[in-house]
């Protein structure tokens, strides 16, 4: 068993409170988002990735499972997962965790009670402080396709 | 699937401690957790797999042998180190490779040193002078270097100091990578087997209560808050492994989470606050206290 | 049950090593002790003969010990258990290696205790009395060795072990006290006398039996605990 | 006799070692101290014999066990102890245990045809002579047949062996580490209480029980050659001494024979054994310091003698005896006598050994 190219592991840690499968597909989808791993590039074995990140094969199995859910990657039988071959893939996570955001919003919203017109203003309130914090960035950049 | 051991229907009964009808069955290629406080019975069920006890009942077959007849065949591709095992004092390290080196043909030197290295070892030292972790990783390095197909691990990381625990941890995921080998590691650090192990097996009071694949597992427990005017029998629940109250505050430890508990407990008067995963410490405490299976 | 031999032949190299130091120190003394028995004064060739008779009682004693006793106390044990070796596999190397340890020495100094009677002016009717001496030492020893294979507690160990050896003064003065023999030790010609036959015998038989029960109690158990 | 990489001077020296044996054995017979002891005690003798054997024999053997042990750590540092052991058991003890009765047979025959046969006997044959005229005469006490050299060499493995299992050795290396000069003039007191418990010059320790005094005397040579083994450097060291170590050696030499005058066979008091034990010490580093100095190249004549040495000193003992017993009657001068026997004696030897050993299977024992 010679070593074969080792994996370069994950970051992953016993004192975040997220459970250790959330902690890899968060960390992979941040590699896509960030353009780290192009569509079409391919993942890791599920045993080098535990073995390199010291975690159950179970464990990385479940997240890869939970990735391929969720359109990240996409494994073929036999020949492991590749990164999805999706056009805009980082745009698309991007929007669908925005998507997340306002959700939980509106949940904690209606916790407080709060009617939408109230939520509206406190939205514009907090857009404009933003404003004054961050100097104004051209719409158009937005993350590389 | 080929199973790397197979106990079915185990009994061992000693004067003041019997392991009763313990079935349990390790995959090839796959890590278990044996998790169990002192004197569950995991040294006994330990042993029975390398044949050193001869069960009262049930069949115990190991890597294909029905132990303690095979135990001679088995034991050549069993790595077992467990706490209350010693090396000869009076001897170096290197004395104790060369040793392991002509009884296994399947003796790995270079991954011996590299273990050395890794372990930060001296093998030219005498083993009067080692320190329990370096005890501990020498004994496992006779092990690992030569690479069995089956390990069984007694507390591994029992006792040692966080830079120690990390290097033997690391050892055993060098394992992972071949899927012939399996791994039974027994534990009551749970923070290793939470990180390491595929499946997980509870042993309490010599009987097994529980046995099942790891992120299952942590899946079905959770620890609800909820706010509320009084408990109004949801403690009585099958799935509620234990309910505390501390005013109108309740904290609910759930076996079987599902996803209708939320609103079923609203309807019991209970309104949900948060919902959180359980560590695998916090479960082992609360199946032990409860007593049910898990 | 199959007999490997290649794991014996390991483990008592084991045992052997383990008991270099030992056996070295022993060697030593006994060296000592036929200088002194060679310096030629009454004072020294007894003061030679006591010190080769210690030396002969502590190599045996400390074989056992060593090979047994320390390996149950010290929790080697565990670790020659996870060894591919079966009960009767260690069971046989560790009587091997004791039976080496023991009969290497013991061999050397009944030979060269008979060589000295025969060969120098002392009466050879020396030989028969030595000889049921060393007989004895002999049987001591297999009952010692029995017992620690047999028995876990160190007390009993070391009672059976120090006890057979310090019956060697009463034995000596009982084969005194029989006739037959203490008349013939004076003449210069080996006399075998009935009661010297007998005593023999039987010191070998017993011996040998010690061992052999031994080995077939702990033949049959399948499993170490 | 070990089959190192050829160290030369070690092995010419050792080969020089054991033919001064044979030498020395002939010249016993017309030394006038010898002449109540020796068996071939011949009516020829002189003074100047006395004179001059006593200075090979307080130097053969302390060299030779002091090259002994020089090619036991040799072969230890290559082969391991068990290489060494196994070594000693076919070349030591195989030879000596089938030497010794044949040998213990040949001069006792010897011995007895001449005490019967020989016209004027020596003293000690015709005491012989009497003793067979006794009904049961007694028996001679059991020796090593003059092999005690083969018994203490395999006793020093065995005492190697010890020391080096109980890690005996370390303090004795940093003796080595000491300025040559103090080293040699502290290493005679060593000796000196084992020389003074026994006759001067000393006797050969023939019993078949070590004797405390051979183990110590010899033994210190033995370990000295073992220790200079792992310190090669340190000879070079002690060679500006050299001159010095001869002129005190040949000093004692004559302080010692001056002091040995009628006082031979009791007990050596503490200044002859002091003499001895200087004698000794200094002119066995002289030797190996020469040898070292002139005999480092190979030179096939040595080597022929340093192959055949160890067979010949094997066998020189019965042939000498019988030679030197025929000559008994013969009138000569006792220089021709002795000449002829040696010179007849080595004759043969080597005759033999290139018949008999050279291209035998008993090269491997004894070539």
């Amino acid at each position: 068993m010679h070593s074969m190219p080792v994996t370069t592991p994950l970051f992953l840690s016993t004192s975040d409170a997220r459970p250790m499968y959330q902690q890899i597909v968060d960390q992979i989808t941040a590699k896509v988002m960030a353009a780290d791993w192009l569509p079409g590039h391919a993942l890791p074995s599920i045993r080098e990735l535990a073995a390199s990140s010291r975690v159950s094969v179970i464990t990385v199995k479940r997240a890869y499972e939970d990735l391929e859910r969720a359109g990240v990657i996409e494994t073929r039988h036999g020949k492991g997962s590749v990164v999805a071959e999706r056009t805009e893939l980082p745009r698309a996570l991007l929007e669908e965790e925005l998507g997340r955001h306002l959700a939980a919003l509106l949940a904690c919203a209606a916790r407080l009670g709060l009617a939408h017109t109230e939520l509206h203003r406190l939205l514009d309130q907090a857009a404009a402080r933003d404003a004054q914090s961050r100097p104004p960035i051209n719409p158009s950049e937005g993350p590389l396709p | 699937m080929t199973a790397a051991f197979t106990l079915s229907g185990i009994a061992k009964r000693y004067p003041h401690f019997t392991l009763q009808d313990v079935s349990l069955q390790l995959p090839e290629g796959q890590i278990m957790g044996l998790v169990g406080v002192n004197g569950a019975g995991k040294t006994t069920l330990l042993r029975l797999l390398t044949g050193l006890v001869r069960a009262d009942a049930g069949a115990v077959e190991v890597l294909g042998q029905c132990m303690p007849e095979g135990q001679v065949a088995a034991k050549r591709e069993i790595g077992f180190a467990s706490e209350d095992m010693r090396l000869y004092r009076g001897q170096s390290l290197h004395w104790h490779m060369e040793l392991i080196r002509r009884i296994y043909p399947g003796w790995d030197a270079a991954y011996a040193a590299e273990l050395v290295r890794r372990f930060d070892l001296r093998p030219q030292q005498i083993v009067a002078g080692f320190s329990h972790g370096q005890r501990v990783k020498a004994l496992l390095l006779l092990c690992l270097a030569r690479r069995p197909r089956l390990l069984l691990l007694d507390e591994p990381t029992t006792g040692l100091d966080p830079v120690a625990r990390l290097e033997v941890l690391e050892a055993l995921a060098d394992v992972l990578r071949d899927e012939r080998r399996s791994v039974l590691f027994s534990s009551h650090n749970t923070q290793d087997i939470e990180q390491l192990a595929d499946s997980i097996s509870f042993l309490h009071q010599g009987r097994l209560l529980a046995s099942a694949d790891k992120e299952a597992f942590l899946d079905r427990w959770r620890r609800v808050v909820c706010q509320g005017a009084g408990m109004n029998g949801v403690a009585a629940w099958p799935e509620i492994a234990s309910a505390r109250a501390n005013g109108s505050l309740f904290e609910l430890k759930v076996r079987h989470w599902e996803a209708d508990l939320p609103a079923r407990l609203n309807a019991a008067g209970l309104a949900v606050q948060r919902v959180d995963p359980m560590a695998l410490e916090d479960i082992f405490v609360t199946t032990v206290r409860a007593g049910e299976p898990a | 049950m199959s007999l490997n031999v290649p794991i014996i032949r390991l483990l008592v190299a084991k045992d052997w090593q383990l008991f270099q130091k030992q056996l070295a120190a022993h060697v030593l003394g006994g060296i000592l002790a036929l200088c002194l028995l060679g310096h030629g004064k009454p004072w020294s060739f007894y003061f030679g003969a006591l010190l080769l008779l210690v030396v002969m009682v502590s190599a045996a004693c400390f074989s056992i010990s060593t090979a047994l006793l320390v390996e149950r106390k010290e929790q080697t044990l565990a670790f020659v258990m996870s060894l591919p070796v079966s009960p009767f596999d260690y069971m046989v190397a560790k009587l091997a290696g004791n039976l080496l340890t023991f009969a290497v020495p013991f061999g050397v100094m009944v030979l060269g205790t008979v060589g000295v009677i025969l060969f120098t002016p002392l009466p050879d009717g020396l030989f028969v009395y030595s000889l049921l001496l060393f007989g004895y030492i002999l049987l001591a020893y297999s009952v010692s060795l029995a017992v620690a294979m047999s028995v876990q507690s160190e007390g009993w160990n070391t009672f059976a072990m120090i006890g057979s050896m310090v019956l060697i003064n009463p034995v000596i003065m009982g084969l005194g006290q029989i006739e037959a023999i203490s008349s013939t030790v004076r003449e210069d010609a080996i006399v075998w006398s009935g009661p010297a036959l007998l005593i023999l015998s039987s010191e070998i038989l017993l011996s040998l039996s010690a061992i052999a029960i031994t080995a077939w109690v702990h033949g049959r158990k399948p499993v170490f605990h | 006799m070990a089959t190192l990489e050829r160290l030369h001077y070690m092995d010419h020296l050792r080969a020089l070692a054991m033919l001064a044996g044979v030498l020395f054995h002939a010249a016993l017979a017309y030394s006038p101290i010898m002449q109540p002891f020796f068996p071939t005690a011949d009516r020829h003798n002189s003074a100047l014999v006395d004179a001059l054997v006593w200075l090979p024999h307080l130097v053969r053997m302390p060299l030779f066990f002091a090259v002994a042990g020089f090619f036991a750590a040799a072969m230890i540092a290559r082969r391991g102890m068990g290489g060494l052991l196994r070594q000693r058991l076919l070349r030591v003890a195989l030879p000596f245990l089938i030497a010794w009765p044949l040998l213990h047979l040949a001069l006792s025959e010897a011995t007895i045809w001449a005490a019967l046969h020989i016209a004027q006997p020596s003293p000690m044959l015709l005491m012989v002579r009497e003793w067979l005229a006794q009904p049961d005469p007694p028996q001679l006490p059991p020796g090593t047949g003059h092999l005690w050299f083969l018994y203490y060499l395999l006793l020093f493995s065995v005492l190697h062996w010890v020391t080096r299992t109980l890690d005996f050795g370390r303090r004795a290396e940093r003796v080595l580490a000491w300025p040559p000069a103090r080293t040699l003039a502290l290493a005679p007191l060593l000796l000196v209480p084992a020389l003074a418990s026994v006759s001067a010059p000393h006797p050969a320790p023939e019993g078949l029980l070590p004797q405390f005094w051979a183990v110590a005397f010899y033994g210190a040579f033995f370990a000295g050659g073992a220790l200079l083994q792992g310190q090669p450097d340190w000879l070079e060291r002690a060679r500006p001494l050299l001159p010095w170590l001869f002129g005190a050696s040949v000093l004692c030499y004559a302080l010692f024979l001056w002091r040995l005058d009628g006082a031979a066979w009791q007990f050596a008091g503490w200044t002859l054994a002091a003499l001895e034990a200087c004698i000794s010490v200094w002119l066995t580093v002289a030797c190996l310091m020469a040898g070292r100095a002139w005999l480092d190249r190979p030179n096939p004549t040595l080597r022929y003698l340093s192959a055949s040495a160890y067979w010949t000193y094997l066998l020189h003992l019965p042939v000498l005896f019988l030679i030197q017993y025929l000559l008994l009657d013969v009138d000569l001068h006792w220089g021709l006598k002795f000449l002829a026997a040696s010179g007849l004696t080595l004759v043969l030897c080597l005759l033999s050994y290139q018949l008999l050993v050279r291209a035998t299977p008993l090269r491997r024992f004894v070539g």
